[in-house]
């Protein structure tokens, strides 16, 4: 592309150019639009590898592995680490991460059970309070990080330490049963069961994953069409000249973790309706799951950069995998090594692709 | 400031851990968190306030942690204790500590499962193969002696997930030979990876006959798969109660459940302490006992005595 | 009639050129940078390198040093095909640069900066730190350098870090020594140090390219200069015969009026910002001066005197520890930037990859992202479309070279990054525009832009504060000077009265020569 | 310090400024040497954390804590996470982190009990074997993330499981009984009781607490005064900019994650020697304790800066916190919160030292 100089150098005076502004500018919609097409080809690409890993499994196992009742088996084993999966996606944007997402969604759940068991608050309201809840707990490490400017590995590890602790606290290192119905949030099927009756819909549809699906609507919305999302790139892009450009850092580094917190206490209220009851022990390892989904679909740990659509589908390889290998009858033992050799390749193939990207 | 004298006798054992008189007990653990070892705490926790002991009760985060329990195990010793319980997770591993138990004259009580020593003064436990054999055994009725039997267990190297898993598979060959036993899968312990398990395992095996968990999660975990897939016809055996598994029984959804006296365990451990303090002699093993309970038998108060929400 | 100096390029193979280039090509996605360019340095000689931003000059450095590799073309070293394809060989050959970009590892010393892949060692892999010191002190005071080889880098002025680059690359003892705006970061009195480093570094043997966009330096140091535009080679001048405006309209294929002086300088306008009493905890002590609706008002002085802090200070960007930000009369003591933008205050940074650009944003996200809130957005969510059109506009308005807005900013020029970056505060519409160094790194053609363009904000009635190192750029538009030394305002200059040496007067004898006290007589805004 | 530039300016040419350059150099080596001491006496404060959690224990069990025999049981327990948080020093300096050392830890005590149970090679070459096996389980990481250019996030997260299934595969899911003698390596007491008699040695002080002093000290070495740490705090200061200055990034860094698994080696023989046995399982959790004891002890994630006596006091910390909630019976629910409060406040106060440090 070549310029005339004498032209465009009076651009600023005169009002000449006005009309080769309105091309320059539709020119770069167009150009975005381009690119769009080409960012929504490598996440085909990625979901071609979803799609590799479920045709061989298809094949190895015609029967069982692509079932209608085995598929909506697997999209239910990944809404737990795939809800935390969303939350972590928006902090690892911002150059962050998230390692109290596991015992923080298990300190949720035993406060949604102390909400509605212990305090007999309604399940329409106790639920909104546990999601809040983890809203609390992410507005506290977001604090830790923006205003404390502690690193936020350490933020969030000593947050896994203590919501960890204080759900056992909490709970009395006991589990906490729910009353009837509030499972229903996990394993009732309204679609198809109860919402439209007549309408030939699939039979047997948790709840759950409805839920996910929304939650990852949702999570979709915030970052690419919300100044929450905006702000989110800018920040893991970077943190100091986006400060300089007059955007309140800190009020939305905490705004951003407490949202991914409320994905959090999402997460912590869906596994406990899932079990009937909020256990206080467990959920570590999930924030590393939660990471790797992450990851897999694409997103940079150095931040300023991420897809909700990119961490749907490393949830979905997560949970492929999982399902898929017990389908063909892999020795348990040999199933992490698999799974840690599909990470590396995945994420390999997602380098080369990128490098190749950058290079044409 | 004491210290440095490299002779920890010389503040004695009195100035350690049983002021004036009261008796410490230090326990050590296999576990914590999971509701076995809260019975268990429970029922030493009682006992020690039935005979004015103090206790206190530790164990690490899971079972896999060998090496934290043996630092645990290290600082209960250097607490001075009156007597020490301990549960090992690596019956070898802790040969040192038992031998500076031994050598500061602490008596130790063994609880849930031995170890490799002649050090304890008792052990306190659960046959758990022959719990798992007895599981083995009613799943064979409820299936007809035939059929294809899944397994979901908690772990496949700590000393209960083995002896579970080992008991109930030659439960199965010495009761009902003909039955096809699936490979055993491993869940943690966790309900919610234990379900998604189940639900795998029945969807690639629609002839399957009965699953068998082998402690509360695993047991719990294929209740909920079973439910959540709506399966049924399914014969289910336990390990150990909880609310949720003792609904499960009292509906019908489970069969029945193979449980210990976790209460009683933790009774008896601080029991044979107090008598290994006054040097009342004892026998070399307590067993605690096992005992099978389903839809007829979980309001029996014998039963319903050792079986915990 | 410009000099044609090229005559002595008699094609490959010169054994007697020091350095070649022939048709060398590069592209990029969406660029081609360099096509069918040459280039020839002869032995002993100071070749200036020009073009526009985005020319292709540094790409066609680091084609030689081996950071890119070309489609097309080839290098000759002493008549001598050369290709290297890795930094560590261009040393080996004799190549010595110092990027655009700073390449220090600023945690690690002055002294290991300097000799980083060549410490001396004892059994091939243990450090001696005394040697490494004592030879990086030594190298430091050949040089005449002011620099504590075991200080940190990353604790240096971004002057000195620029002298650590210089130090780093004259230690290899290289043939060749290639520069890439060494000067972008120094005022004149470094620009002065290193230009005689760089005439000793000079022999009979040793040749130096030197790119730079401050053309006045061109006629001091550059035996040669070579003009470049659009990655093609256009001419080579001796600099001896020709004028620079014969080198300006080759680069920017028109004259520049180099001479202008301040538009519009009047002084009946009421007062927009006040500051008073400044200070900071480190450097700044009772700052106070006001700023005129429409005015610009530059702000001169040395390295560290205190200008950046100033601004920062203002915008809340650094704590302060007294003083008084009136907008309007009104307080308003921003306490961070955020604050300060609102209020309408908006500061263009100094380094813009630190803290002005997300490099790996598109150019429309970097424009947009001051004015999300206000301009793009509503009920939180944002208008794309909005952010495509204006920063389309932008883009011809600003002449920022990129073949789509949608392209990432770290993909730009660096005189075109800047721009970006000034396109932000122009969409954000504040009323006060503090720009620090805002032609840093910019070529003569945009520069001429950016005044046009900073005069033409001033009159539709923004106020500028211009910190700017360059002081016929601070003469030419400013309504107003500031001088400032060691933290401290000097004196506050009228255009009519300011000149060269009375600002670096005012700047280099903070405590009052004749000359200080001639220039601030007429003032009312002595600081002091 | 101000210079003036008309002097400098004709400084390379008169010999007139050369006391004046002198000077600089001497007020240069001033300021640095102030800046050793202010360095030091960070570290100090650093030590300060600790000493106060020291005295508070101390105080709070005057008999039992500051014993001979606790304290011996600190240092003891502060072994193995030690270890590994000396290696992850080394790869968190690169700007990197390990993620793989805990199941790589429980995979090379595996190797090891296989080359000296199984394979009948002799101790002292079985041990040198499985700290190799180590190293190679950390070329593999390093050659992930510096040629395949995966993020070390993700290459030792794959690791991470995979060492972990491998470990349970050679294995064969059972724990490998070593033949006496090997625990000698951790809980034999070679000094005072054996090393040299006459002299008045502390007793009963077990062999791994000195082998973790030496690791320290190769560590410390290694990170200071060789090569590889001077790349190690290039490539995290800034990898770009090493590589444009010849150095063999990719090289060094296989060569750095290499030297960070030898650790993870070592700490597997440590950890099997210590029980007797090769546990197949466990190892997770560990990469967290090694990462906070090396964030704890000042070393920041963003890479560039580190010390291995900081890694060392953070290592402490965590194990005198361990120990001394236990000995004063803090309830066991309660350890993991007061825990987390403590990295949180450890960490935030080097991060008000390093803000004060910098303005001054
Ligand atoms: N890595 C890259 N990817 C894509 N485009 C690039 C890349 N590097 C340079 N370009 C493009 O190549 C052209 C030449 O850039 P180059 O940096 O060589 O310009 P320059 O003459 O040094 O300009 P300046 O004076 O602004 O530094 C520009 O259009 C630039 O946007
Ligand atoms: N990152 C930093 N670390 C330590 N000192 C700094 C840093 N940045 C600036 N300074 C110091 O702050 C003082 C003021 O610098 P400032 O950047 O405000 O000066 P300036 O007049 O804008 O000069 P210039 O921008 O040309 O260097 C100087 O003494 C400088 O050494
Ligand atoms: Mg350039
Ligand atoms: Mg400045």
């Amino acid at each position: 592309m070549t310029y005339d100089p004498t032209q465009t150098t009076t651009a600023p005076k005169s009002d000449g150019p006005a009309a080769s502004v309105a091309a320059e500018a539709l020119a770069a919609t167009a150009t975005s639009r381009g690119q769009a097409i080409r960012q929504r080809l490598q996440q085909l690409l990625a979901f071609g590898g979803l799609a590799i890993l479920f045709i061989v499994f298809a094949i190895a196992s015609p029967q069982i592995f692509p079932s209608y009742s085995n598929v909506t088996n697997i999209l239910f084993s990944a809404v737990v680490v795939g809800i935390l999966a969303l939350g972590a996606t928006l902090v690892i944007i911002t150059g962050g991460i998230d390692l109290s997402v596991g015992t923080g969604m298990i300190f949720c759940g035993v406060m949604s059970a102390t909400f509605i068991t212990n305090w007999h608050i309604p399940i329409a309201l106790g639920v909104p309070m546990a999601i809040l809840f983890g809203g609390l707990l992410g507005a506290v490490n977001g604090f830790n990080v923006a205003v404390n400017k502690l690193p936020p590995f350490i933020a969030t590890l000593a947050m896994m330490l203590i919501a960890g602790g204080l759900a056992l606290v909490v709970s009395k290192e006991a589990p906490i049963y729910f009353p009837t119905g509030y499972q229903q949030i996990s394993t009732g099927t309204l679609i198809g069961d109860n919402l439209l009756p007549g309408v030939p819909l699939p039979r047997n549809f948790p709840n759950a994953v409805i839920v996910f699906a929304v939650a990852a609507i949702i999570a979709t919305v915030l970052l690419n069409r919300t100044l929450l999302g905006r702000y989110d790139l800018a920040i893991g892009s970077n943190e100091e000249a986006t400060a300089l450009s007059g955007v309140n850092v800190k009020k939305w580094l905490i705004v951003i973790y407490a949202v991914a917190g409320l994905f959090t206490g999402l997460a912590g209220v869906m596994i406990s309706a899932r079990l009937g009851d909020a256990q206080p022990t467990g959920g570590q390892g999930y924030e590393l799951q939660a990471i790797a989904a992450v990851v897999i679909g694409g997103t940079s740990l150095s931040g300023g950069k991420g897809s909700i659509v990119g961490t749907l589908i490393g949830a979905l390889i997560i949970a492929v995998l999982n399902n898929g290998l017990q389908i063909i009858s892999v020795p348990q033992e040999w199933r992490d090594v698999i799974l840690g050799i599909v990470i590396l390749l995945a994420v390999y193939a997602d380098q080369l692709r990128a490098r190749r990207g950058s290079a044409t | 400031s004491t210290g440095n004298t490299g002779s920890p006798a010389s503040s004695g054992a009195a100035s350690g851990g049983s002021a004036g008189g009261q008796k410490y007990i230090a326990i050590v653990s296999k576990g914590f968190q999971h509701q076995f070892w809260q019975a268990v705490k429970k029922g030493a926790e009682d006992e020690a306030a039935k005979v004015g002991a103090r206790v206190t009760f530790e164990g690490p985060a899971s079972e896999t942690e060998v090496e934290s329990q043996i630092t645990m195990l290290t600082n209960a010793i250097a607490k001075k204790p009156d007597a020490i319980a301990f549960a090992a997770l690596d019956s070898k591993a802790a040969a040192s500590q038992l031998a500076q138990i031994q050598s500061q004259k602490i008596p130790l009580i063994a609880f849930d499962s031995g170890v490799d020593s002649d050090i304890p003064v008792t052990t306190a436990s659960t046959d758990n193969k022959a719990a798992a054999a007895e599981g083995a055994k009613h799943m064979c009725a409820l299936i007809g002696n035939a059929g294809k039997v899944a397994m979901v267990v908690h772990d496949q190297t700590s000393r209960s997930g083995i002896d579970r898993r080992d008991g109930f598979i030659a439960g199965i060959k010495a009761n009902c030979p003909n039955v096809t036993l699936l490979d055993p899968q491993y869940g943690g312990g966790d309900q919610a990876k234990s379900a998604d398990i189940t639900k795998s395992i029945i969807l690639a095996n629609p002839d399957l006959k009965g699953i068998f968990g082998s402690n509360e999660g695993s047991a719990i975990g294929i209740v909920k798969g079973v439910q959540e897939l709506s399966k049924t016809g399914l014969a289910i055996v336990g390990f150990d109660s909880g609310k949720d598994q003792k609904d499960a029984i009292t509906s019908g959804l489970m069969a029945g459940a193979i449980t210990q006296n976790p209460v009683g365990m933790g009774a008896a451990t601080v029991d044979a302490a107090m008598k290994a303090i006054a040097g009342t002699s004892q026998p070399k093993t307590i067993d605690t006992g096992f005992y099978w309970y389903d839809k007829t038998n979980i309001t029996d108060p014998k039963i319903a005595a050792v079986l915990y929400d | 009639m410009p000099v044609p100096a090229n005559d002595s390029l008699t094609g490959p193979y010169d054994a007697d050129l020091l350095l070649q280039a022939e048709g060398v090509t590069k592209s990029f996605p969406g660029v081609k940078a360099l096509s069918g360019m040459r280039l020839d340095l002869r032995k002993g000689e100071v070749l200036a390198l020009v073009g526009e931003n985005g020319a292709g000059k540094s790409t066609l450095m680091k084609l030689l040093t081996g950071i890119y590799q070309m489609e097309e073309g080839q290098f000759w070293l002493e008549g001598q095909p050369l290709s290297v394809k890795n930094p560590k060989e261009a040393q080996e050959r004799g190549l010595a640069i110092i990027h655009q970009e700073f390449n220090l590892m600023p945690d690690l010393t002055v002294a290991q900066n300097i000799f980083i892949g060549r410490e001396p060692l004892t059994g091939g892999f243990f450090t001696k730190p005394k040697e490494l010191e004592a030879q990086a002190r030594e190298l430091i005071d050949r040089l005449g350098l002011p620099l504590d080889p075991s200080a940190k880098v990353h604790s240096l002025t971004v002057a000195k870090q620029q002298m650590v680059e210089i130090a780093k690359a004259l230690s290899y003892n290289a043939r060749v020594l290639i520069m890439d705006e060494p000067t972008a970061a120094l005022n004149d009195a470094e620009v002065d140090t290193l230009h005689d480093l760089i005439r000793r570094f000079i022999t009979p043997q040793t040749g130096v390219v030197y790119i730079s966009h401050r053309m006045p330096e061109l006629k001091r140091i550059a035996d040669r200069v070579t003009v470049i535009r659009d990655g093609e080679y256009i001419d080579t001048l001796n600099m001896a015969e020709a004028t620079l405006d014969q080198v300006i309209s080759r680069m920017v294929g028109r004259a520049i009026d180099t001479s202008a002086r301040p538009e519009n300088v009047r002084t009946d306008r009421p007062v927009l910002l006040t500051v008073e009493n400044l200070s900071t905890k480190e450097l700044l002590q009772d700052v106070s001066f006001d700023l005129y609706e429409g005015e610009i008002l530059g702000f001169a002085g040395l390295m560290g005197a205190g200008r950046t802090e100033v601004a920062r200070a203002i915008v809340g960007a650094d704590p302060r520890t007294s003083g008084t930000i009136r907008l309007r009369g009104k307080i308003v003591n921003p306490h961070n930037a955020a604050e300060a933008a609102k209020q309408g205050i908006g500061y263009l940074s100094e380094d813009r990859k630190k803290y002005g650009l997300m490099l790996g944003q598109a150019v429309a996200s970097n424009i947009a992202i001051s004015s999300l809130a206000d301009q793009f957005s509503r009920f939180g969510f944002v208008n794309d479309r909005a952010i495509a059109k204006v920063a389309g506009e932008q883009r011809v308005a600003l002449r920022i070279k990129t073949p789509s807005v949608a392209q990432l900013a770290k993909n730009l020029s660096g005189g075109n990054q800047q721009k970006v970056v000034i396109a932000r505060w122009l969409v954000k519409n504040s009323d006060v525009l503090i720009f620090d160094e805002p032609t840093r790194g910019i070529d003569i053609g945009a520069k001429d832009e950016i005044y046009h363009l900073l005069n033409r904000l001033a009159s539709e009635g923004k106020s500028i504060i211009m910190i700017s190192s360059e002081l016929p750029e601070v003469l030419r538009l400013s309504h107003r000077i500031v001088v400032m030394a060691e933290g401290r305002i000097t004196a506050v200059l009228a255009a009519a009265d300011a000149s060269q040496e009375s600002i670096i007067a005012l700047a280099t004898h903070p405590d009052g020569g004749p000359l200080a006290a001639a220039g601030a007589d007429h003032h009312e805004e002595d600081a002091r």
